[in-house]
């Protein structure tokens, strides 16, 4: 069987600097994986290389045994992997639904089509409506995603994401910025959502990582000093120096 | 299941009749309209109006939206006018034969093909470099149209003439009732048309497009394409809009394409107000009566428009049709009404106000171009003295007590704007 | 009684203001003068001429000629840009055929475009001043006579009035002094050019002694002043080199340099009459010249039509035109000629000068004065190419 | 050397902050605590000016409510807000030089300083700080304020974001600002920093003051802790 | 050929130092406020009016200082009452707004000063031939302009690279606040750019009025030109919007100097062509006529090879 993604010596530099510097990490079809490190590691950098967003310098990246590496955002996604942002990345201008259709246009098959009415497309805004009843958004469907509450946004930002149904779902700190109450809503939905697909994230907060994942590699200074399950992570003493920390003292 | 197809989006679920009534009533407006305004002067403003409603409409497909701020609309616009002005001459001349009011076809089609050929590389970015691109192809089009005289005609341009070729039903075009009705036709059909296309994926892509292109192409959607068929498509209605200005003035030039074109274009759209679908067509609708209505009372007639457009941009962002949308809060609780009274207590100084501005600038205006000796003025009917002591004291006293009672009228404007706009008293929210 | 509107199309704004505005006011002064003031035509109905600004565009034009033609007025006047009056005199053709209760007539006091007489001619237009080819043949015959001319620069605006002057250049030099090379024949974009100094540099480079330009308005001013700046002395063969602000940049550097082939005069002025009306016409407009006397000819001709058929119908006025004789208050002969519609007048050669000026312009001291003077006889050129479609009456 | 009394702010219509009264003193590092939404960010932004004020603020000694706030960084106060502002478009090295209020005066921080403290920053010294991780913006944002050569600082949830290790070095840096004579008036969230650096706290409750004390008081104090910090 | 070669050189040096000194001021404004203005060639027209009108009452020298000084102040007050108020409603809003405000400025001054070209001169005093070399002369006033030009541009690159006030406006534009509670006056330092950029636009106008002409079309011809050139010399740099400048300027005296065509070019091959063909203009198409879309050309190609221009390093 085919990993759901495979990265093998994959490598960035900005300018002189090398940030990933020979990432090989496989994460198998299925899987929720975490991405841990201390900050500027350079975990959202691999989340950017993986989805297209920045060019590699070095190294491949593989869905489902397919080399995507430096493909365009929009090819890689068509592939079935699809992505939310650290930094909420929505179109703030568009309703609610407009935001979560958006996100499941192309794989309904519509693409740059401009013979179909969308309003007119009853399975398509069907599908659109389910997704926002998962992401508890119904009451708000019609208001413009700009307006929404930070955590509202979240949820759509990961609502776009995983709208598509694509197989490889990558979220970048889903539950940045939310509350103990709001986090715990977040953790559900995103564990009903990634219902039997697989799912890389990357996370500052500890609950959330091992609540969720079932491996979880970290990354310090662009390498991936350990990848196995919550237990040995949590008790690894390379982990614990490199980036947990004074975890130990709260 | 059934729990969700009941949230499905409403647009869905509207019956069909209440979406067609608006276009029942645009169509009977079309048709209604030359029977109010009968005269030539009427007919000639709103066959330019109908060229315009299409022209910015095409413009708002790329401005708002998509987003692409673009200096060059008028290229299609142009092209558009020449391919049909030139069609017309082969028809008259013989060299085929065609309905000639079907000509705007092809001005959609060259409109069309440069769309897809200049598009290609300039859809390739957004913002400041699509803006100043547009720029350079408008004027780069417009200085072109001087040097190939055999396709532009030079500084004439080319004309043409509408009566040739296979009549409708006997009617061969040569009054400009006939060419109202044409381009009625013309601009219901088209008109329906860019309102699908909003409707349609590719529209609602060149929203998001407009809004957030990174993460467009996070959804499967390369920005660039989808601005491409923006682009195409805005094109080929501007290179329609020309083909009825070619049937309509018989007689296409270099400004049809040239900037100043493209200026005006970005200014009805955004008067009227990008944001909205029928923004342009208020704007359209405005510009063209401002100048052909005030041109014929005023000389200094783009001064105002000039006033008008920048306190437009800089007060109502959302332009003309944005300060009637404000009221749609209101209206929906029905307490539109509450604001008739404020609005015209706060109105009526205002314009008295606006009158004596306008006023000052006339009579200031009159004074200097009018031959030495020469004093004698009308304004809106009033024939006074421009050198007279009473003229001058009169404007004064509009504009200072205008002013003054404007002024003091606005807190209770702004008291009856919030009390009409507050929301009704929460009720149970409709469950999260 | 009432009056006679008479629409004014031309451009009273833009690059070409200058002799759109000097224009108007001369015909408003001619009108007044000239014919309201001997009594109005028929019995007592005044001329009233109506400006209309153009922007000198030809798409321009017939929005000005749709609003005039609602504004009920049945006579337009136009002169600035033969590329205008091109456009022009098809829209009237067009909408005269449309409607025929309805008709108009142009006067075409200064579009000299040759093919607006020929293969464009057209019953409804009529044209008052002399055409290009006309106008060329008496400058050309000028510098055939001077035998130090041996290299000769062209310079014009592109359109057809700017590419009629250079193809009769070409034509008529040919014919009368083959010897004379034309060291360049060149267009250049009308009313947008902003420095001439780079056409200057090389109509200097090309070592011409004499140019010859047909350009007017803003352009002329530019050409005038980057020829003055760059120091070049040869001689310029011009229509327009004279008045609304031309003659003033000109000022000493073009003395005796700059000669203009025109129709009417100024100095010495020809008749007393026309001195009087000169005077009376600077002390209403002080800062403006009488620089298109053609102006007046047209209305008072048109006066004339209507007294003679007492009718304001302008195909019986047009009818009434045809073939017209009257002695302008300059005193000279002129006819309109029933084939093509092109009035016969004589012409006069002029230089540029500031010794003998009785009447200067732009307030400068300057003017010009008449050298020589063509007779209507001798500088015809007769029509070619014109069929005209005359109404069935 | 702060002195606030009575001071309300309001966003729109709603009443934030209803009476904050409390003082910063001279060298003193000062730590204001409280649940999520109870204000704490508010305050140091009505202080700044950023959010009209109504009450009495005084900076040694003189009254600066109601000054622009170029005015009030002028006076000798800096701050350093909670979201990571960088500015995006200029290199690390470009936002240091952003902090500082006048170039001809030597401050007690000098470009190094800040190297020194996070040699990350020196490494990304000309890159754009908007492509810095979310933690290496906090340290700018830290550094540049300080540039600026502040008396007092106000600190807004510097560890937000932060992983553990980070969070620990920047408590650190907290210290060694206070020895260099600056005061510190500190929003935290992580109890733990505040209780290790303090010389005095304040709770939060809605709108105005609940508890004042040392770390050591605070500590023994559960029933604040229960009532008026914890989740 | 060599007086032509000289002369065009001359020419074109003079052509793009004036051009330069009209993008310098837009240059200013928008790699320090982002804000493209649209109404740049406006306010150097204002520049050229309004030294008309004092030249008239007060000469010519008078008009040189104080005119720019009048614009660059009504720069101040476009500043604070429009753009600043239309700053919120972000870029396009504030585009589309120094758009309207060059329609309204033409307007305006069509209203004061009427619709014909206005009588400014140059001073007496420079009118002379400077030199005259091949029998062609060269006016004194050209110098004055040259000199004039190089003038500014040393001065703006010492202002620009000297100082700070480009970062504290740059990081105003997007966090406002922020760079205020840093401790820097934002609103001072945005009208005291907007203003000198004007002002150098007004220069431009008090200098050009005379040689170029003083009429309300004036700011229309150079407007699209100077955009031109900042857009190809790479938005915001100086040394950027110097070169193009100065490549445009030689381009359009060059082009018009030299007279060569498409024809000439087939002519080399051997090539001829159907005189009646539809394509003709195509085949007799020459330097000099297409010298006016030469700039533009440019401009579509640079952007689509180098998005960010000559000197540039951003697009936007
Ligand atoms: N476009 C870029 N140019 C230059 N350097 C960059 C760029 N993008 C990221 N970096 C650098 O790469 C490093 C890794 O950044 P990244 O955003 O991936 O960190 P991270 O692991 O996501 O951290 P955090 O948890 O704080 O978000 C940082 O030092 C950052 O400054
Ligand atoms: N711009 C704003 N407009 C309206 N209300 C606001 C705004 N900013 C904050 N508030 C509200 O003011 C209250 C106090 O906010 P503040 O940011 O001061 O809280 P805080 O104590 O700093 O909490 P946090 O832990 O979230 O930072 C909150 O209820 C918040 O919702
Ligand atoms: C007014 C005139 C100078 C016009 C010029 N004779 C032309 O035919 O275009
Ligand atoms: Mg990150
Ligand atoms: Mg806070």
């Amino acid at each position: 069987m085919t990993a759901a993604i495979e990265l093998q010596d994959l490598r960035k530099s900005f300018g002189p600097t090398e940030i990933i510097r020979g990432v090989n990490l496989s994460i198998a079809d299925g899987e929720r994986h975490a991405i841990i490190g201390p900050n500027g590691a350079g975990k959202s950098t691999l989340f950017h290389l993986i989805s297209g967003r920045y060019n590699v310098s070095g190294g491949t990246v593989s869905l489902h045994g397919e080399n995507i590496s430096n493909l365009p955002p929009y090819e890689i996604y068509r592939k079935g992997l699809s992505r939310s942002f650290q930094v909420t990345n929505i179109f703030p201008n568009m309703s609610v639904f407009e935001n979560v259709r958006c996100g499941l246009m192309w794989v309904h098959d519509y693409k740059y089509s401009f013979w179909h009415l969308i309003d007119r497309q009853k399975e398509l805004n069907e599908r659109t409506a389910e997704v926002i009843e998962e992401i508890g958004l119904t009451s708000r469907q019609h208001i413009p995603a700009g307006v929404l509450t930070y955590a509202e946004q979240r949820a759509l930002e990961i609502g776009i994401a995983a709208a598509g149904g694509a197989d490889v779902i990558m979220l970048d700190e889903p539950t940045a910025g939310m509350s103990h109450s709001e986090t715990d809503q977040a953790i559900a939905l995103i564990r009903k959502i990634t219902e039997g697909r697989t799912l890389v994230m990357v996370e500052h907060d500890m609950g959330v990582v091992f609540d969720l994942a079932d491996r979880i590699s970290v990354l310090v200074y662009g390498e991936i000093i350990a990848s196995d399950t919550p237990e040995n992570i949590r008790n690894s003493k390379a982990v614990q120096e490199a980036y947990l920390g004074a975890e130990a003292e709260e | 299941m059934s729990e969700i197809s009941k949230t499905a989006s409403p647009a869905t679920a509207r019956p069909l009749m209440k979406t067609l009534l608006p276009w029942i009533g645009f169509f009977i407006l079309l048709l209604a309209l030359p029977n109010i305004f009968s005269s030539n002067v009427g007919l000639y403003t709103m066959n330019l109006m109908g060229i315009f409603v299409i022209f910015a409409l095409s413009y708002n497909m790329l401005l708002g939206q998509g987003g692409m701020l673009s200096f060059g609309h008028a290229v299609y616009f142009g092209l558009g006018g020449f391919m049909s002005v030139h069609f017309m001459n082969y028809i008259e001349d013989g060299d085929f034969t065609f309905p000639m009011y079907l000509i705007p076809i092809f001005g959609g089609l060259i409109g069309l093909v440069f769309g897809i050929i200049i598009g290609s590389f300039s859809t390739r970015r957004a913002g400041t470099v699509f803006a100043m691109i547009s720029l350079g192809v408008g004027e780069l089009m417009a200085a072109s149209s001087l040097i190939f005289v055999a396709f532009f005609g030079g500084e004439e341009g080319v004309s043409g003439d509408r009566t040739t070729g296979p009549d409708l039903m006997g009617i061969n075009f040569g009054q400009d009732i006939h060419i109202y009705y044409l381009i009625a036709g013309w601009v219901f059909v088209t008109v329906a048309l860019m309102y699908l296309f909003s409707r349609t994926p590719a529209g609602r892509m060149a929203n998001a497009v407009r809004d957030n292109a990174e993460r467009a192409e996070f959804v499967g959607y390369s920005q660039r394409k989808v601005r491409f068929v923006s682009f195409c498509a805005s094109g080929f209605f501007a290179g329609i809009a020309g083909g009825l200005f070619a049937l309509n003035f018989e007689i296409v030039t270099e400004e049809n394409l040239n900037a100043l074109t493209s200026g005006t274009v970005l200014l009805m759209a955004y008067i009227g107000g990008v944001g909205f679908f029928i923004g342009p067509i208020v704007g359209a609708v405005i510009f063209t009566l401002l100048q052909s209505i005030l041109s014929n009372y005023t000389d200094i007639w783009q001064l105002y428009v000039g006033i008008l457009f920048v306190l437009t941009v800089m007060y109502v962002p959302q332009g003309l049709t944005g300060i009637f949308m404000m009221h749609t809060a209101a209206w929906r609780m029905r307490r539109v009404g509450s604001l008739i009274l404020p609005y015209l207590r706060a109105g009526v100084p205002a314009l008295a106000m606006l009158t004596g501005i306008a006023a000052f600038l006339e009579t200031i205006h009159h004074m200097r171009s009018s031959v030495e000796g020469e004093t004698a003025m009308s304004m809106m009917g009033v024939d006074f003295d421009s050198h007279s002591f009473v003229a001058w004291i009169v404007i004064l006293a509009l504009v200072v007590v205008g002013g003054y009672l404007t002024r003091s009228q606005l807190p209770q404007l702004k008291e009856a704007w919030e009390m009409a706009n507050k929301p009704p008293a929460q009720r149970e929210g409709a469950g999260s | 009684a009432d009056t006679i509107k008479i629409a004014f199309i031309d451009p009273l704004s833009g690059p070409f203001a200058a002799t759109g505005t000097s224009g108007f006011k001369q015909a408003q002064f001619a009108a007044d003068m000239l014919v309201n003031q001997k009594g109005g035509v028929i019995d007592g109905k005044m001329f009233e001429i109506v400006g209309f600004d153009n922007k000198i565009s030809p798409k321009e034009s017939l929005v000005q000629l749709k609003r005039a033609i609602g504004e009920g007025i049945h006579y337009i006047m136009q002169g600035n840009s033969s590329g205008v009056a091109n456009a022009l005199t098809d829209a009237v053709k067009k909408h005269n055929d449309r409607n025929p209760d309805d008709l108009v007539l142009f006067m075409n006091y200064s579009a000299v475009d040759p093919a607006l007489t020929n293969e464009k001619c057209n019953f409804w237009h009529f044209r008052f001043d002399a055409n290009a080819n006309i106008k060329m043949n008496a400058l050309t015959d000028v510098i055939a006579a001077d035998d130090s001319i041996k290299k000769v620069y062209i310079i014009g605006q592109d359109y057809s009035f700017g590419k009629a002057v250079a193809a009769g250049a070409v034509k008529y030099l040919g014919e009368k002094r083959p010897d004379i090379e034309i060291v360049g024949n060149e267009l250049h974009p009308i009313g947008k050019v902003k420095d001439f100094t780079p056409y200057a540099t090389k109509i200097r480079a090309s070592e011409a002694d004499a140019i010859i330009t047909g350009n007017w308005g803003a352009d002329m001013v530019g050409l005038a002043k980057a020829i003055g700046d760059a120091g070049i002395e040869s001689p310029v063969y011009t229509y327009y080199a004279a008045n609304d602000g031309i003659t003033k940049t000109i000022g000493a550097s073009g003395k005796d340099k700059i000669r203009l082939v025109h129709e009417g005069r100024v100095n010495p002025p020809p008749t007393d009459e026309y001195k009087a009306y000169h005077m009376a016409f600077k002390e209403k407009y002080p800062e403006a010249d009488i620089s298109q006397f053609r102006i007046a000819n047209a209305l008072v001709m048109l006066a004339n039509a209507m007294n003679q058929t007492k009718s304001t119908d302008p195909a019986k006025v047009a009818m009434a035109l045809e073939g017209m004789e009257y002695t302008t208050i300059q005193g000279d002969k002129v006819v309109m000629r029933a084939e093509d519609h092109q009035l016969m007048q004589p012409i006069s050669i002029s230089v540029h000068t500031d010794e003998n000026i009785i009447l200067d312009a732009d307030n400068s001291g300057y003017g010009l004065v008449t050298e020589k003077t063509i007779s209507a006889a001798d500088a015809d050129i007769p029509p070619s190419g014109c069929n005209m479609e005359r109404p069935a009456s | 050397m702060l002195e606030v009394t009575d001071l309300h702010a309001f966003y729109g219509k709603s009443h934030i902050l209803q009476g904050v009264n409390f003082h910063v003193g001279e060298g003193e590092i000062v730590s204001l605590l409280g649940r999520n939404g109870v204000g704490r960010s508010t305050t140091i932004k009505a202080i700044m000016g950023e959010v009209p004020p109504h009450g009495s603020i005084k900076f040694r000694g003189e009254e600066i409510s109601g000054l622009k706030e170029h005015e009030i960084a002028h006076r000798g106060l800096g701050y350093v807000p909670e979201n990571r502002d960088v500015f995006p478009g200029m290199t690390v090295r470009q936002n240091l030089i952003m902090g500082i209020k006048d170039m001809k005066k030597q401050g007690r921080w000098a470009m190094e300083d800040m190297f020194k403290m996070f040699p990350n920053l020196r490494e990304r010294a000309d890159v754009d700080a908007g492509v810095l991780s979310g933690g290496e913006q906090q340290m700018l944002t830290m550094c540049r304020t300080l540039m600026g050569d502040p008396d007092l600082v106000m600190i807004d949830e510097p560890t937000e974001g932060l992983a553990p290790k980070i969070v620990a070095q920047v408590g650190d840096l907290l210290s060694e600002i206070a020895k260099r004579g600056v005061s510190i008036l500190l929003v935290e969230q992580k109890l733990a920093i505040a209780l290790r650096i303090s010389h005095r706290l304040y709770v939060m409750g809605h709108g105005h003051m609940v508890y004042e004390g040392t770390p050591d008081e605070l500590k023994a104090n559960e029933q604040i802790r229960k009532e008026w910090l914890e989740v | 050929m060599l007086e032509l070669i000289f002369f065009s050189l001359l020419n074109g040096v003079v052509t793009g130092l004036l051009l330069f000194m009209l993008a310098s001021g837009l240059t200013l404004i928008f790699s320090m406020m982002g804000v493209l203005n649209f109404a740049h060639a406006s306010f150097y027209m204002l520049g050229a009016y309004f030294a008309y009108t004092i030249s008239i009452y007060l000469g010519f020298w008078v008009g040189l200082i104080v005119a720019p000084i009048l614009v660059g102040l009504l720069g101040a007050v476009v500043e604070r009452y429009g753009l600043r108020y239309v700053h919120r409603w972000g870029h396009v809003a504030e585009l589309i707004f120094t758009f309207g405000l060059a329609f309204l400025i033409e307007e305006v001054v069509q209203f004061i000063w009427g619709k014909d070209t206005k009588a400014y001169h140059e001073p007496e005093i420079l009118q002379f031939p400077l030199f005259t070399f091949f029998g062609q002369n060269f006016p004194a006033y050209k110098a004055f302009m040259l000199v004039i030009s190089i003038g500014i541009f040393i001065l703006l690159l010492l202002i620009l690279t000297r100082s700070r006030v480009g970062l504290i406006i740059q990081a105003a534009i997007h966090k406002p606040n922020m760079t205020a509670m840093l401790g820097h006056n934002v609103p001072l330092v945005f009208m005291g750019v907007f203003g000198v950029g004007c002002a150098l636009a007004g220069l431009a106008g008090v200098i050009a009025g005379p040689a170029l002409g003083t009429f309300p079309g004036m700011a229309f011809v150079l407007g699209s030109i100077v955009f031109v050139i900042v857009v190809v010399g790479g938005l915001g740099s100086l040394t950027g919007a110097f070169v193009a400048s100065l490549l445009i300027g030689l381009l359009q005296t060059f082009a018009i100097a030299l007279d060569y065509s498409v024809n000439d070019l087939l002519q080399l091959f051997n090539i001829s062509f159907d005189a009646d063909s539809a394509l003709r203009d195509l085949w007799t198409l020459s330097l000099p006529q297409i010298a006016p879309i030469l700039p533009y050309l440019l401009l579509i190609l640079i952007l689509i090879f180098r998005p960010t221009g000559l000197f540039g390093n951003r697009e936007t």
